[in-house]
């Protein structure tokens, strides 16, 4: 369990503003919840870089040999001629291949979600059901109360509508 | 909120895959020997449902007496197949042949033996045992026969031969009655009366198709139900392509295009009746062109000379030049043969029609000759031809039983009320009969108005044995053995005669007490004619090699020589046909044909039958009017439409087909159809052309003329559909059926997987 | 390593086609049809040895007729010139069959000999082969058929009884041929003897227009008739490479 | 941008979506039990009918062998595109005015496949073992046929499906946050494990909106393959008229027409009966109207090349295939055909009829039967004009086939009915990102106070 310093706001910039100065002031990792995306908020908080794509690529990639590796694996398993063709058919084992790799990756992408953005996460941590609605809402660990006066102010300076200390597990 | 850590979400999560996984592999790696799929087309070579027996014995579907062999496992028939050794069949079987079976395990068998029940309105019976049903009629006959009044019963049997035959007409004699008749509504009576007139003797001769380089079929549908059809078919395909250097042509000359008409290579229209005067046209070019050179010249062309090409192309329809062409080529090749019957032969000049064929056949000398037309030997066991029934007889019988001579009447597997045109009116006369016994293995129309039915066993069940006419041009028999245990509480036909005639005290004359000894008895007298050919040491060597083979033939062929009797020539003329009815009122010739699939109805009651395309037409399950493309057009007639038949003696509903090889004047519908009993798959199915047949005579047979009944065709606007597995009959030019010239081809080497299928025409 | 190893072998062997060529037969049929006159005792006689049930009016009636070999009737000319010709159509057993491709759960497959076989407790039912046969000689069981008794007497215990749902068509009577062969082997011989096994439509066909046998045999009487010069294949320019072969009819 | 959303604050959407799921009338019960009863009516109790009986309920023959049930199966598959399919292409074309209605869109992609999957059952001979399509190890050691169309099919839809459940899952994460925090009891409880713990954390955010480019970009290439293979179950074979080129492009086409028109369909149900008047308005109509145009007339286009190539190939097979489509037996429903999906969509050139609601739902229900009785036809025609006129026959659907196909639209409506009370059937987060973000405002004094 740790304490934080949480400000609600009622506009994005400020929002913003408010987590840049508490970032300035040294403040360790800091979030901002909203009810939608928010631009900037990199410039901000520093770049974030998602691993998705290096899931969704492998999983691509183990679809499509898993894929033609089912297609033509099971077809030399048990030689089974029809129709005058070759045992190992190529074009219909590629159409075969071609979607086992999307459903790889698109199972792969999930997974990659799941990890990265480290949900799912069913414990109380810090949360402000209002910023599922329209409040723009920006966190902040503070273990003592000096550290929380401090926080406390530079949020209603940036023009916090509510500042509150609320306690959850870390994320 | 629950609380699970993410890291156990994800934990479990993997665990669950690992685990599925994991339980995989082990799977794969103590799997024990895998179990394959075993379909039946695979099954292990040591699997076997039993063994197969194969019991050789003779076909009793249609008259023609081919030889056949029925595949049985654990006492049940499986199959029927032609017997590859008997000259008839030769391994060849025609449709109904194999449906025997069905005849055999047909649901609507009789079971037991059965008397009228109380006051008796026809079909409703009561079972009794066979003590009660043989004493009833025993006693009867004993009675009658005490009195010597025994030519008060009388016999109707199917046409059947050998000593089944023989047993019948001493049993007959033993009554001391005469009237005995075997009756076939196909019979071929002006054929025999022709073959007496010209050549003297009432016996088919051989007709040799496979040898034949050129065969003249007057309406004779040689390959569907004439006579022999499955002989007939053997031959058509040794002359059309087993020859290497020859093959031989085939012309149809019918006014509505048989199965026969299809297969032969040229198909002529003549006009209803008039095939002989046509025979006589080609006989008179034949020898107006010199082509017959014999010494009786002089009273040919004397006889033939009102029968110019012209003349008779203005009789016939035929063009002069068709029927000069054909009379060249006709003579020209050697051998070539000229067949008569069918609806040629069932007109009021049929005889003399015949008899023009065989004219044509003397003058282009085929008599005698291989690929000709060969005479057979006397059959070895008896025949019964003179006790065949015409119309006329039967119509006789019936006007007896009127005047209340018959009273008793056994009926043994014809079924007269249902071949017969009621102009006959036999069901009324069955009625005047105070006793009328059947012995049929089915409750047909006949059998319905029975007082008594003795069930027989079928065909499959019993003994008896057959001496095929024609003969093959020697002489052939075969013995037609059991194959499976009786079914049902039924008997033979031959033991129920031996047995009534026990009851009426005839055993000392006699004395047999089955069939089977009977057969012995006859087969013994074979066997001691001492052919060479059958070199069995003693008679039980014999008699089991004859039911091995499942057939016997003998080398005695008949004669070759043949001299006319000049006097025949002076005979011969073909008058025009006389049709029932008027011209104005009746403006179509009804052309009845025998069904390819129900030969004269008896095979109405099997569903394989049934279901089994018609082969000119395609449709099943019942009964069509066949209507020239042209005729149907001016009648604004399509497929399906229903349409009323009037004939001066009757009327008829069926459904129209519009047929592309009919005469515009002609309509024909097949006969087989339109039963009133018969079982749950025939009853109430079509209908039957025989009901409106005007009762128009042969004069010289007294032969029905089936084919010479005029009608009117009228729409009555109603319609049905025309059940058919026919799609469209027309190719559209996608050359599925593909033809070549019969001329030079050059055969083309061919590789052993794809071969060469390129043909230089 | 063994399954890689293995599929490292079947990746040499089976990227070609003709996976059969060595084996020993090619079971082929060739049909006169300058012979054959349309008598239909080939459907009787099938209908006969394979258990094919009498499916009834109403059911003929909305097409669903079961016979396995069919005579086709053409129509050529008018009157009085009307010709008819009969070709019986049966299955191709060709040996690059459509329908052996498309089935999902390959209830349909090749035979090591050339048979097209249909493996009726495989079959789902989708009726895809019957789309994509183009000689639409496969018949489906709509519903599961009935024998009224006694008539059941008389199925070939050989065969089996197809039930509802299940594609069925045309084996060239596999089950004889299995039979022939193994007579073969108990007199140890290598092949089946030219003649000693036919199908039961072959065999009864009065005309003996039908001709069976194996197309490796070069001295067989099917391999005669291939190399007639009449000989041709229905639909050859679908290329489906079909085993039954007809011999053109002959105008004279 | 839409007009209309900007009066509307943050609060007025949420309170919108979240009554549309929890409030609910008898309106909804009535509809529920109708469709429900319906269903099993006319879906489940014939079925279980022929499924005792035998395929022989349904009207097929031979050569009919394939029906109507085939026909409805690639009508479903169609209609599910242009659900996700659009939704993809919009999403990473970034348009706003579709975000108002992909989510049902998506639910129709979703249910339309659910549908289909089960007319597979219904269409094959022994659904009791359509498992031996599926490529699991087994103890016949038999695999499925790979080279089949059919096979590629079974693959196609199952990914398909995969697909689409998770796209439309992933893009309501946010929103089953929204509404768990509105909720309360069992659906308190589902919503949290639906929503996976969502708190909008920047990070999050990030995360999702990779996720669901990267989903979009593979659900594009995969639902065009899906309908080729479907279409390729019949271009594959060598049936006359069956067997083009042009094939897959004309099944793409004619599926993302008629799903488009299903989209409108169901908008404007959506539209009048959940309220939502404010974020489904002219404007996506005017759209989805634009797009409907372009989709019919490149499919008449199509059709019309599929006849010419026809005519002009003149071999008697085509020919034949060709004059009984434009002639034969089925014709009027050829023509039917036409009038519904190539000329009445000329009406939407004008922008009056693409902006009125009615007469584009009249339309689109249009569109969809013309596209349906399309399938039917494909189907029908070609199959009863082969290559051996002997064969030739005509298949007429019974009333079971019939009985059937009214009931898989109520199976339809009933999925899509418990959806609308599950998924809140607008994305609420979408939504809001189209209206303008708050401003910033005076300083107010300080009135937080420490916990």
């Amino acid at each position: 369990m740790t304490s934080n310093v949480i400000g609600l706001f009622h506009d994005p910039e400020s929002a913003l503003t408010a987590a840049g100065e508490l970032k300035g002031a040294g403040f360790e990792s800091l979030e901002i919840m909203s009810p939608v995306p928010i631009h900037g908020v990199e410039a901000v908080l520093g770049k974030k870089k998602s691993v998705i794509k290096n899931f969704t690529f492998m999983g691509a990639l183990i679809g499509g040999i898993s894929g033609f590796a089912l297609a033509a694996g099971t077809a030399i398993a048990w030689p089974h001629p029809v129709g005058g063709r070759p045992i190992i058919t190529m074009p219909p084992f590629l159409i075969i291949t071609y979607e086992l790799t999307i459903l790889f990756g698109i199972l792969a992408t999930v997974l990659g979600f799941i990890v990265s953005s480290r949900l799912p996460a069913f414990r109380n941590r810090v949360y402000v059901p209002e910023s599922a609605v329209d409040k723009f809402v920006v966190t902040a660990p503070c273990d003592d109360a000096e550290h929380f006066k401090r926080a406390e102010a530079i949020l209603n300076q940036a023009g916090a509508e509510q500042v509150r200390a609320m306690s959850g597990e870390e994320s | 909120m629950p609380n699970i850590d993410r890291r156990e979400f994800l934990k479990l999560v993997g665990a669950g895959g690992v685990s599925v996984g994991g339980g995989f592999m082990l799977r794969e790696a103590n799997k024990d020997q895998p179990e394959y799929l075993i379909p039946h087309v695979l099954a292990p070579e040591d699997f076997s449902s039993g063994l197969d027996t194969f019991y050789n014995s003779v076909c009793s579907m249609c008259p023609a007496g081919c030889g056949i062999s029925v595949r049985t496992r654990e006492g049940r028939a499986k199959k029927i197949e032609g017997n590859p050794a008997h000259p008839v069949s030769q391994g060849g079987l025609c449709t109904l042949g194999q449906a025997g079976l069905q005849a055999l395990y047909n649901p609507d068998r009789l079971t037991a033996p059965m008397r009228r029940a109380g006051a008796g309105d026809a079909g409703s019976f009561e079972e009794i045992t066979w003590e009660q049903g043989l004493k009833q009629v025993g006693d009867r006959l004993d009675l009658l026969r005490a009195a010597r009044r025994g030519n008060r019963v009388a016999l109707l049997t199917q046409g059947v031969r050998g000593h089944l035959a023989q047993l019948l007409e001493s049993f007959m004699r033993q009554l001391g009655s005469s009237r005995l008749l075997h009756y076939d509504f196909d019979h071929p009576h002006t054929l025999y009366a022709a073959n007496q007139q010209f050549f003297g003797e009432s016996r088919l001769p051989y007709y040799d198709l496979a040898n034949t380089r050129l065969l003249l079929s007057f309406g004779a549908d040689y390959l569907n139900n004439w006579i022999s059809p499955v002989h007939h078919s053997l031959g058509f395909g040794e002359s059309r392509q087993s020859r290497p250097d020859v093959r031989a042509r085939f012309v149809q000359i019918e006014p509505r295009m048989s199965i026969s008409g299809a297969a032969a290579d040229e198909w002529i229209p003549a006009k209803p009746g008039t095939e002989g005067i046509l025979a006589l046209g080609m006989a008179h070019h034949i020898v107006a062109e010199g082509n017959y050179s014999g010494a009786d010249r002089g009273a040919w062309t004397t006889a033939l000379a009102d029968y110019t090409p012209d003349a008779v192309a203005e009789q016939t329809g035929v063009p002069a030049t068709t029927i000069t062409r054909l009379a060249d080529s006709f003579a020209d090749t050697a051998p070539s043969l000229a067949i008569g019957g069918g609806a040629a032969g069932n007109h009021s000049n049929g005889v003399d029609t015949l008899v023009a064929v065989n004219a044509l056949n003397y003058l282009a000398a085929n008599i005698g000759q291989e690929g000709g037309l060969v005479f057979n030997p006397e059959p070895a066991g008896p025949a019964s031809q003179q006790h065949q029934a015409s119309y006329s007889a039967m119509v006789e019988l019936a006007e007896a039983a009127r005047q209340g001579e018959i009273d008793v009447l056994i009926i043994n597997g014809t079924n007269p009320v249902f071949t017969l045109p009621p102009t006959a009116e036999f069901a009324e006369a069955l009625a005047q009969i105070p006793l009328v016994v059947s012995l049929s293995s089915f409750l047909d129309e006949t059998t319905a108005l029975a007082d008594v039915i003795l069930p027989s066993h079928t065909y499959l069940e019993s003994w008896g044995d057959d001496f095929p006419e024609p003969g093959m041009g020697f002489s052939v028999g075969a013995v037609s053995q059991p194959v499976v245990s009786p079914l049902y509480n039924t008997r033979g036909t031959g033991d129920i005669i031996l047995d009534l005639a026990r009851r009426m005290g005839a055993s000392s004359v006699i004395p047999w007490q089955s069939m089977e000894e009977f057969l012995k008895y006859g087969w013994r007298r074979i066997y001691q004619r001492g052919d060479a050919q059958t070199l069995a040491q003693d008679f039980d060597a014999f008699w089991t090699s004859v039911l091995k083979a499942g057939a016997w033939g003998e080398t005695t062929s008949g004669t070759t020589a043949f001299s006319l009797n000049p006097d025949v020539i002076a005979s011969i003329g073909v008058a025009p046909p006389e049709f029932s009815g008027s011209e104005e009122d009746y403006p179509f010739i009804l052309h009845p044909y025998l069904s390819a699939n129900f030969h004269d109805g008896r095979g109405a009651n099997l569903p394989w039958m049934q279901e089994l395309p018609d082969p000119m037409t395609s449709v099943v399950y019942g009964s069509w009017v066949e209507v020239n493309p042209v005729t149907a057009e001016q009648m604004e007639l399509s497929e399906g439409d229903l349409v009323d038949i009037q004939s001066p003696h009757g009327q008829l509903r069926v459904p129209v087909f519009i047929y592309p090889a009919i005469m515009p004047n002609v309509i024909a519908i097949p006969i087989g159809q339109g039963h009133g009993e018969y079982g749950r798959y025939a009853k109430d199915r079509g209908v039957n052309p025989i009901e409106i047949l005007s009762p128009q005579l042969e004069p010289i047979t007294g032969n029905l003329a089936s084919s010479a009944t005029r009608v009117s065709l009228t729409a009555t606007g109603g319609r049905v559909k025309l059940v058919k597995t026919s799609g469209v009959s027309r190719d559209l030019g996608r050359d599925i059926v593909q033809h070549t010239g019969a001329g030079v081809e050059v055969s083309s080497a061919v590789d052993n997987s794809i071969p060469i299928t390129e043909v230089t025409t | 390593m063994s399954f890689f190893s293995r599929f490292m072998d079947g990746w040499r062997k089976y990227r070609k086609p003709g996976y059969y060529e060595e084996f020993d037969y090619h079971w082929t049929m060739a049909i006169d049809l300058d012979k054959c006159t349309g008598c239909e005792a080939c459907m009787t006689a099938c209908q006969a040895e394979n258990n094919i049930p009498v499916v009834g009016e109403e059911e003929v009636a909305r097409g669903r007729e079961m016979q396995w070999i069919r005579v086709e009737r053409y129509w050529e000319g008018e009157y009085p010139n009307a010709k008819l010709n009969f070709i019986p159509m049966m299955c191709q057993h060709c040996d690059a069959a459509p329908c052996e491709t498309v089935c999902p759960v390959a209830a349909t497959y090749h035979n090591q000999d050339g048979l097209n076989a249909q493996i009726y407790n495989r079959c789902i039912g989708t009726r895809a082969c019957a789309v994509y046969c183009p000689y639409e000689v496969r018949y489906f069981n709509y519903y599961d058929h009935g024998w009224d008794s006694p008539l059941e007497q008389q199925l070939n215990p050989d065969v089996t009884v197809r039930g509802k749902g299940v594609m069925e068509k045309c084996t060239f009577c596999i089950q004889r041929i299995r039979q022939a062969k193994d007579m073969a082997k108990d007199d140890d011989r290598r092949r089946v003897q030219d003649g000693e096994v036919q199908p039961a439509c072959v065999q009864t066909c009065p005309t003996k227009a039908l001709v069976f046998g194996n197309r490796k045999d070069r001295e067989s009487e099917v391999y005669q008739s291939m190399t007639d010069p009449r000989n041709y294949r229905v639909l050859d320019e679908l290329n489906t490479d079909s085993s039954v072969f007809y011999l053109k009819k002959v105008d004279a | 941008m839409t007009t209309e959303t900007f009066k509307l604050g943050y609060n007025d959407i949420h309170d919108d979506v979240v009554r549309s799921i929890v409030k609910t009338g008898p309106k909804y019960y009535i509809a529920l039990a109708t469709a429900g009863s319906i269903t099993l009516l006319c879906f489940f109790f014939p079925w279980f009918y022929q499924l005792y009986y035998g395929i022989g309920a349904a009207g097929m023959n031979h050569p009919g062998v394939w029906g109507t049930y085939l026909a409805s199966f690639i009508f479903w598959i169609g209609l599910s595109h242009s659900g996700t399919l659009l939704s993809c292409v919009l999403h990473l074309t970034n348009s706003s005015w579709r975000k108002a209605m992909y989510r049902s869109a998506e639910a129709m992609t979703l249910f339309s496949l659910v549908v289909a999957a089960t007319y597979v059952m219904v269409h094959v001979g022994r659904p009791w073992f359509v498992h031996w399509a599926a490529p699991y190890p087994n103890q016949m050691e038999l695999w499925p046929n790979f080279r089949s169309p059919l096979m590629f099919d079974v693959m196609a839809i199952a990914t398909y499906i995969t697909g689409s459940t998770i796209f439309i899952y992933m893009g309501s994460i946010p929103d089953f946050a929204a509404v768990r925090d509105r909720t309360s009891g069992w659906r308190n409880t589902m919503y949290t494990l639906l929503s996976l713990g969502w708190r909008g954390t920047d990070k999050e955010w990030h995360r999702l909106h990779w996720a669901y480019t990267f989903l979009a970009v593979l659900i594009i290439p995969l639902a065009v393959s899906v309908h080729s293979i479907v279409s390729w179950d019949f271009a594959m074979s060598i049936v006359p008229s069956l067997h083009q080129t042009i094939f897959a492009p004309y099944f793409v086409v004619g599926a993302i027409y008629s799903g488009t028109a299903g989209i409108v369909t169901v908008m404007f149900v959506l539209r009048k009966t959940m309220g939502f008047e404010q974020y489904i308005t002219k404007v996506h109509f005017d759209n989805l109207g634009k797009l409907l145009l372009v989709l019919s007339l490149i499919w008449t286009y199509i059709n019309g090349v599929e006849l010419f190539t026809a005519w002009y190939s003149g071999t008697s097979e085509e020919y034949e295939a060709l004059g009984y489509k434009l002639f034969g037996y089925y014709a009027w429903l050829y023509w039917e055909m036409i009038l519904f999906c190539a000329v009445a969509p000329l009406l939407m050139f004008s922008t009056r009829f693409r902006t009125s609601f009615v007469p584009m739902l009249i339309l689109s229900i249009a569109i969809n039967i013309g596209m349906f009785t399309e399938r039917f036809l494909i189907i029908a025609t070609s199959l009863s004009r082969q290559y051996l006129p002997d064969a030739w026959g005509v298949y007429v659907p019974s009333l079971v086939e019939i009985s059937i196909m009214v009931g898989s639209f109520a199976l339809f409506t009933t999925l899509f009915l418990v959806f609308v009370k599950i998924f809140p059937s607008v994305s609420m987060y979408e939504v809001k990102e189209t209206m303008a973000t708050p401003k910033m405002e005076p300083l107010a004094p300080a009135s937080g106070s420490p916990a």
